[in-house]
């Protein structure tokens, strides 16, 4: 396996100080302190309900912080990754649209870019083959089963070929054996493309697999509580998956994952 | 479902059912015809006026048709306006509740000074009918789903985007359970429109005819005309029933009918 | 002997042309006549007609005789026995250029429904007026003061004052009795079964009416315009005035045959002209046996001819 | 958002505003007042005749909400009778379609023969306004989420804990919307019901006002008359709105108006 | 730990041949053949859209085999486990009622059998204890988190202590630690009730440590392709998730698993 194209360390964005609070008075974050460097793949572990998908929402800019303050970096690469068209974002539920089939679904972000359908079909079954749903381009999403709806949603946030990937639990409904698949389709897709993920998981395997940096939340208020980084230029293989670094890893993000509960 | 005979065959059985209430009636109360005339009086009318009746109805119909049409475009144009923004809504919502309350009947004749005689019916029914269309039109478009709401976004959909691939679909069963309710409106607003501001005599609608029979006091000829008219109003609606299922049996549950 | 009660419905809101029966109301000749007579007003809509046959009511103040002839069409147990207004009040009212009947041809003219259904067919056969120059008339004059080459149909004893009072100018008036539309207006129909079965209860409530219109017409009808008023509010003293001034100048009441028959009066003459001139202008049917729409066994009597001013 | 000030400001303004053009378009034109009455005129009428437009309103006021009282009990009992199985809403659906296309101006003589006038005009009243009612309130029965109502059958929900628990909270977005229409309609049905059924004179409704101003060439008093239905009109529609967001801004999208 | 009370292993329903084809000619179901036992706990695992939903579905009797027949036991147990009320379902979407607070939503089951508030209080409070979510009695369904919203599906599940229990991917959204601790409990809660429990999940280690048996489907159209029996009486603690019989026994189910989607 080719070496993967390492992230040069710029900063993409900043979050200082960030608090959120909702209008019932649920306090989901405070005082969270984060940073995602280009090219980086973040993985983002914590509880159930500490406000993981609260601070992807944040990134996205699909809610304001209520303190503290979000900033990106200067450069080209930081600006061109906030254009409209450039995050590519796999909601928690699969967030698909009743009315338009498997094929309409993952074609919405083309479509919203101007890309007819005939232009935008190659990417489309690309995307499709990729999730392992070529075959179902023309059910409606009430048709499919929960993994189906969600590998549906994962394709639509890759068939534009993001800059910024910000996935909240994308592979949570997925047979373990897709899954990995899936895992390893993803780190392709980040390496071809050189960007950045954001990504929310439960699974503690499949951050020390996927990530080269881990951030572990713990819960009310929500906000960072430790970080593990993983050597970035390890390759990600079925040898590192039964390796003891690769166990070790995992036992020492459990236990800041057990750490970050206690301290609830 | 929609395809087993029961859908047509029961509607039609209730309806034999209450032709023959009424028959029976007229028969053990002996009531007599200016009264309430029997079923077979009014259809022996319909078939021998029926040169008469039929021109008629088409003249009714044809109002109906235009003025749904123009209550669709402009229900829809103004829920798209106050789509744009709640501001808007709030702002303008007051003076669409006053265009649907506005009494037509006493409206009209001010109308007349102004407007043709065939352009003041068409008002008249379509401050009617606009008013369902806009008010759920208005509500499907704010139950969007704030997750796709939020997809379109970060995608960067233009505002226009956004109304016609996320808004539309989403306000679709409920603009169309608006014109169905609309339909019936638009008939009703194109009776009334012509009685309040309808020309008479030769080519003139079925709001004629009741008033002329009632004139007269030929009963079972405005019974043949209520008739004309209630089964106009069923075929706008059935037409639009089908409409809304061949629109939504794929996705949306109204259409779905349980699933298996 | 307990008085009769009877109920009296009317084609409109009470106002000065149904003066003669608040008249016999208010100062006691129906009780005098063993009658305890309720009045019920019409209004812009609501029919009273049907209320007769199915016998919600006992009397009914019938518009004109092309109805009561409708009513024989239709098969409608009902008959007029007597006919309170030997005109019609029907007018057609111009602006005051116009001068001759024939001028208004040419113009439009705002009919109402009922109006084109009848009248107005005459109009065409008689006089070669056309349907294509009309427009609804909706009881109110508005667009007819706007178009100055308009006119309007209208009953002379009502839209004229309105008229005068807004638009600020006497208009020209053409009565179309005055022009040959010879019905008879403002009767008392009643079921032909009260008729056969009762004809002294009939008889009594025809003859009370007569002597009520002799006396609001000549003698003193305050008690009279003050019940119109209590079932009317809006109805003011001026408006009342009008109409009993035009009622009075266009002979509407009292004029042609009353003056030897008595108010009231009803003739087998007129009755064939009229029905020949509708049957000619295709507003009816030939054939009808139109002479059973009304019977003159309750009028012509002279009743009350003494309270005339001589 | 509902407690913003712009919320009653901006509607208001925009009423002045329009009443302003109003006022222009009389003044420039220099229309008179049979034609188009000044804003002031009208405001003048409405002060000097508030005794009798006041009491006329209270009247139609009255009809109002007892005839949309009625609307809401038959539309939704007809709709919660529909809801109980689809082959019911087939049958009788057309039937609902007769009753809503029926002219009221047509059969109110015909009611009255044997209904009292009062009786008359709610029946008018209600015809024109339970239609709105009862069709969105079935499209709302028909749009369970498929999975809730598998939940329920699966905790031995009865039929009426299904209706009561499930499909009317589903429904109560759809009714509203059904309702808002309804509140217009039952106004208009009203007024019609009145002008076509209405008892004159003393102790009437505002459409007898209007009728009798438009007869007497007072226009300015209609206009005072038009100026009250519209009031009441948006007063009814300011309720109706109220009591959706009442009811609804704990969970519906569309009187969530967006979360941060 | 106290030994687990033995399943008496009598039939409480049985699949034969039962298929499932959907209206838009899917074949979800074909030649489906499984039995489950009073008191078992029986894992179903496969890949994503091979037919576990459907199979959950059809024993809950929410549809119709088009194809084979289910049968019940016909002794008093299997009886009762038809009885309503008596099955309880947690369905792979949360499936809340929006309109109502948590409290209100994990009343439901009680209220439509008859239970009101005060008196269903107690049993309420237990379950959102036990799913950690006491403080959120009175939040709406839209002010939760995913795995929040999956918490409360659950805790309704068990509200009314069923005699059969079907899960359909409780725990996928949730961290691995909340995981843990609700596994134990649904353990705890199984041994408690004496119910019988069939459980859908993508995870191996998961359906190893929990079940007495594991059927493997493989998919289109969706079958049993492997069974493998775990000791009912076997301790399902830590000692044993950590023991080498526990990762043999994974192993094997995973080769079980991949050997079912060669299969397709
Ligand atoms: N719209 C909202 N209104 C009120 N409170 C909210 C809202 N959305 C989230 N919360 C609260 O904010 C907190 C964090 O929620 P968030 O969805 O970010 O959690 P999460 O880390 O993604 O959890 P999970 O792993 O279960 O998805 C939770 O306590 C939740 O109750
Ligand atoms: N209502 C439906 N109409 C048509 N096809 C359906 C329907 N529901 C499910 N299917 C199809 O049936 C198959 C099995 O679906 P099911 O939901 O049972 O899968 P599953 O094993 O639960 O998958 P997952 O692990 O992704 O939830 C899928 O291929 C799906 O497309
Ligand atoms: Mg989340
Ligand atoms: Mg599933």
């Amino acid at each position: 396996m080719a070496p993967r194209a390492v992230s040069d360390g710029a900063p993409l964005l900043r979050l200082s100080g960030v608090g959120k609070r909702f209008s019932n008075a649920v306090t989901a974050l405070e005082g969270l302190d984060m940073e995602v460097r280009q090219g980086e793949f973040v993985s983002l572990l914590g509880p159930s309900g500490c406000g993981k998908s609260t601070a992807l929402r944040l990134i996205a800019g699909l809610t304001e912080p209520s303190g503290g303050r979000l900033d990106w970096g200067a450069d080209e690469m930081a600006r061109r990754a906030r254009e409209p068209h450039a995050i590519g974002f796999v909601f928690q539920e699969p967030t698909l649209m009743p009315w338009a089939s498997v094929f309409g679904n993952v074609h919405l972000p083309l479509k919203l870019d101007g890309i007819g359908r005939r232009e935008a079909e190659p990417a489309i079954l690309e995307a499709l083959e990729l999730v392992g749903l070529a075959g179902f381009r023309d059910a409606y999403p009430r048709e499919l089963s929960g993994g189906m709806k969600m590998r549906v949603s994962i394709a639509r946030a890759l068939v534009t070929k993001p800059r910024l990937l910000l996935m909240d639990e994308p592979f949570a409904a997925l047979d373990e054996i897709t899954r990995f698949k899936l895992n390893n389709d993803l780190l392709e897709v980040w390496r071809r493309l050189r960007c950045t993920i954001v990504f929310v998981t439960h699974s503690v395997f499949e951050s020390v697999y996927l990530s080269s940096r881990i951030l572990v939340f713990r819960a009310r208020p929500g906000r960072v509580s430790a970080e593990l980084v993983i050597d970035p230029d390890q390759p990600r293989d079925e040898t590192f998956r039964t390796s003891p670094e690769y166990a070790g890893l995992c036992r020492e993000t459990s236990l800041a994952l057990a750490r970050a509960m206690d301290a609830t | 479902m929609s395809t087993s005979p029961l859908r047509w065959l029961l509607p039609l059985g209730v309806m034999a059912a209450l032709v023959l209430a009424w028959a029976l009636a007229v028969k053990l109360n002996n009531l007599p015809p200016y009264v309430l005339p029997a079923p077979d009086t009014v259809l022996e009318t319909l078939i021998k006026d029926r040169a008469v009746l039929f021109a008629s109805m088409l003249v009714t119909l044809r109002t109906t048709l235009i003025a749904l049409a123009l209550a669709v475009a402009g229900g829809v144009a103004l829920a798209l306006l106050f789509a744009s923004a709640r501001i808007v809504e709030f702002s303008l919502f007051p003076i669409a509740v006053i265009l649907q309350v506005t009494p037509v009947i006493a409206v009209a004749p001010l109308m007349l000074i102004y407007l043709s005689t065939d352009t003041a019916v068409l008002v008249c029914a379509w401050i009617v009918a606009f008013f369902p269309v806009l008010s759920n039109t208005t509500l499907g478009l704010n139950s969007v789903d704030p997750n796709l709401r939020d997809l379109f976004r970060l995608s960067g959909a233009t505002r226009w985007q956004t109304l016609a691939q996320l808004k539309l679909p989403t306000a679709l069963p409920y603009f169309l359970g608006g014109l169905r309710i609309a339909g019936g409106l638009a008939l009703i607003g194109a009776v009334v429109g012509e009685i309040a501001a309808g020309s008479a005599g030769q080519g003139s609608g079925l709001a004629f005819r009741i008033v002329e029979s009632a004139y007269r006091l030929n009963i079972p000829r405005l019974f043949a005309a209520l008739i004309l008219i209630s089964l106009t109003g069923i075929l706008i609606y059935a037409a639009l029933s089908l409409l809304s299922w061949l629109v939504l049996r794929r996705w949306h549950e109204s259409e779905l009918g349980g699933r298996t | 002997r307990a008085a009769d009660k009877v109920t009296f419905g009317t084609n409109w809101v009470a106002q000065a042309e149904h003066g003669g029966f608040y008249q016999a109301l208010a100062d006691g000749t129906y009780a005098k006549y063993g009658l305890n007579v309720t009045i019920l007003p019409g209004g812009p809509q609501a029919n009273n007609r049907l209320l007769l046959p199915v016998g919600k009511i006992d009397f009914y103040m019938g518009a004109n005789m092309l109805q009561a002839i409708s009513s024989v069409v239709e098969e409608i147990p009902t008959q007029v026995v007597a006919a309170l207004f030997q005109k019609d009040p029907q007018v057609l009212i111009a602006h005051p250029g116009v001068t001759a009947f024939e001028q208004l041809k040419t113009r439009t003219l705002f009919i109402s429904k009922e109006g084109l259904a009848s009248y107005y067919q005459w109009l065409v056969d008689a006089y070669g007026f056309s349907e294509s120059q009309v427009k609804p008339y909706t009881f109110n004059a508005a667009p007819f003061l706007v178009d100055k080459n308009s006119a309007m149909q209208g009953y002379i004893t009502s839209e004229p004052y309105a008229i005068e009072q807004q638009g600020g100018f006497k208009p020209t008036l053409f009565l179309l009795a005055d022009y040959g539309f010879q019905t008879y207006a403002t009767t008392i129909e009643t079921r032909n079964e009260l008729v056969k079965q009762n004809p002294d209860l009939v008889q009594r409530f025809v003859d009370a009416s007569i002597i009520g219109w002799y006396n609001y017409l000549y003698g003193d009808n305050a008690k009279a315009n003050a019940l119109i008023k209590q079932d009317n509010p809006e109805i003011t003293d001026a408006m009342i005035a009008f109409s009993i001034a035009k009622m009075k100048e266009y002979g509407i009441v009292d004029s042609g045959d009353t003056a030897t028959l008595g108010i009231g009066a009803m003739t087998d003459a007129r009755m064939k002209g009229f029905y020949d001139t509708m049957v000619k202008a295709k507003v009816l049917e030939p054939g009808i046996d139109y002479a059973k729409s009304y019977t003159l066994q309750f009028v012509n009597k002279g009743v009350g001819k003494e309270l005339a001013p001589k």
